[in-house]
């Protein structure tokens, strides 16, 4: 069935809080208003105030109250409006959300899962407009999920439902107007799993939620030039599936990694040293990385253009990668 | 009751709806994106409080800043090209609508992490009175921030210290598409929450630009002496949706009640005091929108005509060198 | 008055009294290493709340927790070892002093960032109202944590939904060393910070368990059938410094206050109450002192004799399975 | 003479207060108390309570409240009693110390130091242990400072205390007792400067704050063993001079990163990819990281011990990257 990623992460919930009577979606205007971006359409209708929680603006409060929800239990959804405000939040999900289950010897675990868009969105200026997935990845006990198609959302985000640890789920507002095919019915994507979304055979190209998309018609265009473009999704930021993609770089020899993030301490630095690491001597010439530029996100949309990656950037960069250009 | 001074105060309001009205049309023509939250309905508020400032007096507020720049005298020209994007912008384009600044009119920002912009606030206040000066800091912003965190840091570090910042809780009833009861406890009685920290705390009626600027040229008056925090509520009402990605009355209120509080238009208030006063009549009306359609007009102009950054803005300001 | 029910809420005391005694004198000794925040003195809050609950009623609290979780029932022998950092401490020696949790005691951890852990308590609150249960939650902190975002979003939070928590304010008059004048801008008037969210509020002497037991028998009691936030302030004194890093009275307060509050001693307190009632007597408070000095001797050899966790330790329960 | 760390930091906040009345300190206990680990010993005595502030326990709050006076063009010293304490002050710090300049179109700025023992002293457990440095590099328009002598620590914290940007200026509680030579009187150290901490030829040690220590100390063993090692500091983290840490690489061909935080996303892996990306000709071996464990920091002192790196690791490390092992 084709399906927006808005739908496919409607339809993952609600499947889930029918089988789990655990599971309640907490956040701002998820109920009434049916979600910021409405991804929570229909749900307060279906499952009643008990258990769709609009909350007042108090991100550290109502994550936390989540995180305790978890200790005794239930499984929470919290909705940030967007991951922005997820900074707000921090201590509960660093210092609590990942740590109670070690601190307390294993006695107490916190299933949650916390997911909203991260990344800019079309001229929201700075405080509005971050990739902060670096961040999340860098904690332990923290899964971090991003995917970029309507199949992987819903199927990762059942996933998410299911594990009993806190998850990160990273979703982007532009990508919730696409679309795509979304099995019928009960599926789960397995956390942790990468995907070839596109086969090659001359360069290795990483990049996961949006930035798929873009390294997807990236790749398109290469093929124009006879150019293979081998196109790895991890899906799941961490745990990464290093296996994956090292196989793909050992059979292309070339890797570029793509982000919409900060460059410097991104996680594309991570994704490139490991596979450095691993597979050093088949790297033919060093790993590539396109990011978003080192600024706080411009209002101004051309300024904004610059400052994150683009079809454009890619391509350039594979073919001088593979000094075509 | 001084004719020039009302009309002054009503020109401003003019200003800001008409202005306002002007920037959703554009938004509409795709010239401004982003998010933009219309202050229409709520220009009594800024206009009156700002009224009371010396030049020399710091402003803050929300995202929802376009009604405290423009009565903060910043040109419409700039803020306009701000909202476009464009290099003349008053941040070179760089801040949009959300985050106007106008340093040398000490209007510090538009900050769009609720709550966030109060600790700045105290800071203000900080080196204020760091400096024994006798300037104050008003400090815009929405109910929707009461019971965030950063806002209670704020107001206790604001009480302990006595620091001479005025809280303007600019109380619409509504938090994007949250009515105030569910998302305030206390949703009627603001006021404690202030008293709460030992901070005098006064309601005013945020419709009646008179009524603010009363109120506030007494607060102002008195810190400048005695410095100290206060907090008011302006009890006042959106007109339009929470921004432009929001129809003008959603779900979360009825267009009955939308209407009904439009009846109390800040601008018609004004109008019917003036011209019960008889201090002024239909025509110099009609010429105060003239003149204020006038700056609208340029202002779109000078946006429009004013060329885009160029991109090596984009690495420009991040750091100080 | 009944002779038992007062002997066991003094032998409650005098375990937490000893216990931590004695872990101060291990901390000399290093076997207990890191921060050691002593509860000496506030002893009557934690009974006396904690002995209002049913088992399946909530505990959480703040890094200075071994009273609160010693007053739960856990087992002396596991909390000792878990100071040790062995791997038969209650967590597995991971935890360590400001960490304890004992989970089947529905005791559910002690928290070190001030603040951090009181919108956990409203989740548990929140949990029980989900599935339409009768308990109630108990959140302890210090006076200092008042002034927190956190705490006060924990409050308006619990008070628009009706969480069953009931929050215990242990106002020792310093945080670190803070004295609560130079934190809290109303530090004279704490129960108005509750009362400005609606929370119904008392005030109770933090150093009579009686007292202490009333309240919290009396609300809990209330919460279990019209369920909703409550707020304590338990006044009470730290006998020690604030944690093993800091002098026993520092420069913060004096050797005379000190001595001062020691005068009200929550065990004199309680064993003036039973021997004027002529209930108990100096053998059988000696009895009691045996007994309990007993107990702690067989924590420690219990925490000596325990292995250390093993390698492999490390990395489990970072992620569950 | 011969300084502590702490007198070092002390005397460099106390010379550059006394240059200039717009610098004042705040945070937690700074005051009366002479601070939680008596940095700003006899500040409130010289200074008065209008330039050393004692705040309530609201991170937020007082560190939003230095950035709004660093607006009006005071130059505030916030010291966090712990970097941990951060967390709760992650949105002043990213959204508005770091946004404000950018925003305003260079009209505002923000001359902000943000200073306080980060990673981990002894047995303080999970939510007092945490090295954030990889957080913090992350963010444009914040420069990051981690000196591990007491040398550097006092003419950094004056670069600090002259730059006209927002720094993070990274101490640690186990480096305030060491001592070193600090000159009398006024010097700086520039920011932005790595320096080669002992000069080597066989391998290079990257190594910054505490772990510098250990590094040299490793060094000094494998020196035993006519192993030469060339311990390089980069003291900035951000910006890296990453010139002199290539230039070492070249000369040596191989390179450990010795870090405390978190591996995955941790600052190592923007080191390593950096110094691949412009040395990969001149690696004889893939560069190896030395890191802390991916786990909470867990209380008791042999796991503990186990999730930090040590000099052991490293002289393991440095024997099985040169194939001795
Ligand atoms: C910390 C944070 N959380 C959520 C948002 C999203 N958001 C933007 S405005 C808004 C409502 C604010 O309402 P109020 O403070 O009453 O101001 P008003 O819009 O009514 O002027 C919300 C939830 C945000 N900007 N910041
Ligand atoms: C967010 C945060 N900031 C600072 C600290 C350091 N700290 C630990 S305890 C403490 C004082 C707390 O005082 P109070 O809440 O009154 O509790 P008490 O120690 O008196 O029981 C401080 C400042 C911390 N743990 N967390
Ligand atoms: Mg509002
Ligand atoms: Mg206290």
């Amino acid at each position: 069935m084709l399906l927006s990623y808005r739908e496919a992460l409607n339809q993952a919930m609600r499947e889930e809080m029918r089988r789990d009577e655990r599971i309640f979606l907490i956040g701002e205007e998820v109920g009434h208003y049916q979600g910021a971006f409405k991804v929570s359409k229909g749900f307060i209708e279906e499952f009643g105030p008990q258990r769709v929680l609009d909350t007042p603006i108090t991100e550290a409060g109502f994550t936390g109250l989540a995180i305790g929800a978890a200790m005794a239990g239930l499984h929470p959804i919290v909705e940030l409006m967007t991951l922005n405000f997820g900074i707000l939040a921090m201590d509960q999900i660093v210092n609590n959300a990942t740590k109670i289950g070690y601190m307390s010897g294993g006695q107490l675990s916190v299933p949650i899962v916390i997911r909203g868009p991260g990344s800019a969105a079309h001229q929201l200026a700075a405080q509005h407009s971050q990739s902060l997935e670096a961040w999340f990845c860098h904690v332990p006990g923290l899964k971090v999920i991003a995917p970029a198609t309507p199949h992987d959302a819903k199927g990762l985000l059942k996933s998410a439902l299911r594990d009993r640890n806190p998850v990160m789920f990273i979703e982007a507002q532009l990508l919730y107007g696409t679309k795509g095919d979304v099995p019928d019915g009960d599926y789960t994507v397995p956390i942790g799993q990468a995907e070839v979304k596109r086969t090659g055979t001359d360069v290795t190209v990483v990049a996961y939620s949006k930035m798929l998309l873009l390294a997807l018609e990236a790749a398109q265009d290469l093929a124009c030039d006879d150019i293979s473009v081998e196109v790895v999704d991890p899906r799941t930021l961490k745990p990464l599936d290093l296996e994956c993609l090292v196989a793909s770089v050992k059979k292309t020899g070339r890797l570029v990694i793509v982000e919409e993030g900060w460059r410097f301490a991104g996680l594309g630095a991570q994704i490139a040293e490991s596979v450095y690491a691993q597979a050093f001597d088949y790297l033919d010439a060093p790993i590539v990385r396109i990011t978003g530029e080192e600024v706080p996100m411009p209002y101004a949309r051309r300024l904004e253009d610059a400052a994150i990656p683009d079809r454009a950037r890619i391509v350039a960069a594979v073919r001088k990668l593979l000094q075509l250009a | 009751m001084d004719r020039q001074d009302l009309l002054s105060l009503y020109r401003q309001m003019l200003l800001i709806r008409r202005f306002e009205e002007k920037s959703a049309e554009m938004y509409a023509l795709a010239k401004i994106a982003g998010f933009l939250h219309l202050y229409i309905g709520e220009e009594a508020v800024a206009v009156g409080a700002i009224a009371a400032l010396r030049p020399d007096d710091y402003v803050i507020t929300s995202y929802r800043d376009h009604g405290h720049c423009l009565a903060r005298g910043s040109d419409p020209g700039k803020v306009m090209a701000e909202l476009f994007g464009k290099a003349t912008g008053l941040c070179k384009g760089k801040g949009g609508s959300m985050h106007l600044v106008d340093a040398p009119r000490h209007f510090m920002g538009g900050y769009a992490i609720v709550g966030g912009h109060l600790p700045l606030a105290t800071g203000l206040a900080f080196a204020i009175q760091y400096r024994k000066q006798d300037r104050v800091v008003l400090c815009f912003f929405g109910e929707g921030a009461l019971p965030s965190g950063q806002a209670h840091e704020a107001f206790n570090l604001a009480a302990l210290w006595n620091l001479p910042v005025v809280f303007i809780c600019e109380n619409n009833r509504y938090a994007m598409g949250t009515p105030s009861p569910r998302g305030l406890a206390l949703f009627a009685h603001v006021l404690e929450t202030a008293r709460s920290y030992g901070i005098p705390a006064e309601q005013v009626d945020g419709m009646d630009v008179l009524a603010v600027r009363r109120l506030l040229q007494d607060v102002v008056g008195r810190l400048r002496v005695k410095p100290g925090p206060f907090f008011v509520e302006a009890r006042t009402y959106r007109f339009m949706g929470h921004s432009m990605a929001d129809p003008a009355h959603g779900h979360y209120r009825t267009k009955i009640e939308v209407e009904e509080e439009r009846k109390r238009d800040p601008l018609l208030l004004l109008r019917t005091i003036v011209e019960r006063h008889d201090l002024a009549h239909e025509a110099d009306f009609k010429q105060l929108e003239r003149e204020v359609g006038e700056v609208v007009t340029t202002a779109v102009r000078f946006a429009e005509d004013s060329p885009y950054p160029t991109p090596a803005a984009l690495y420009e300001d991040v750091l100080v060198e």
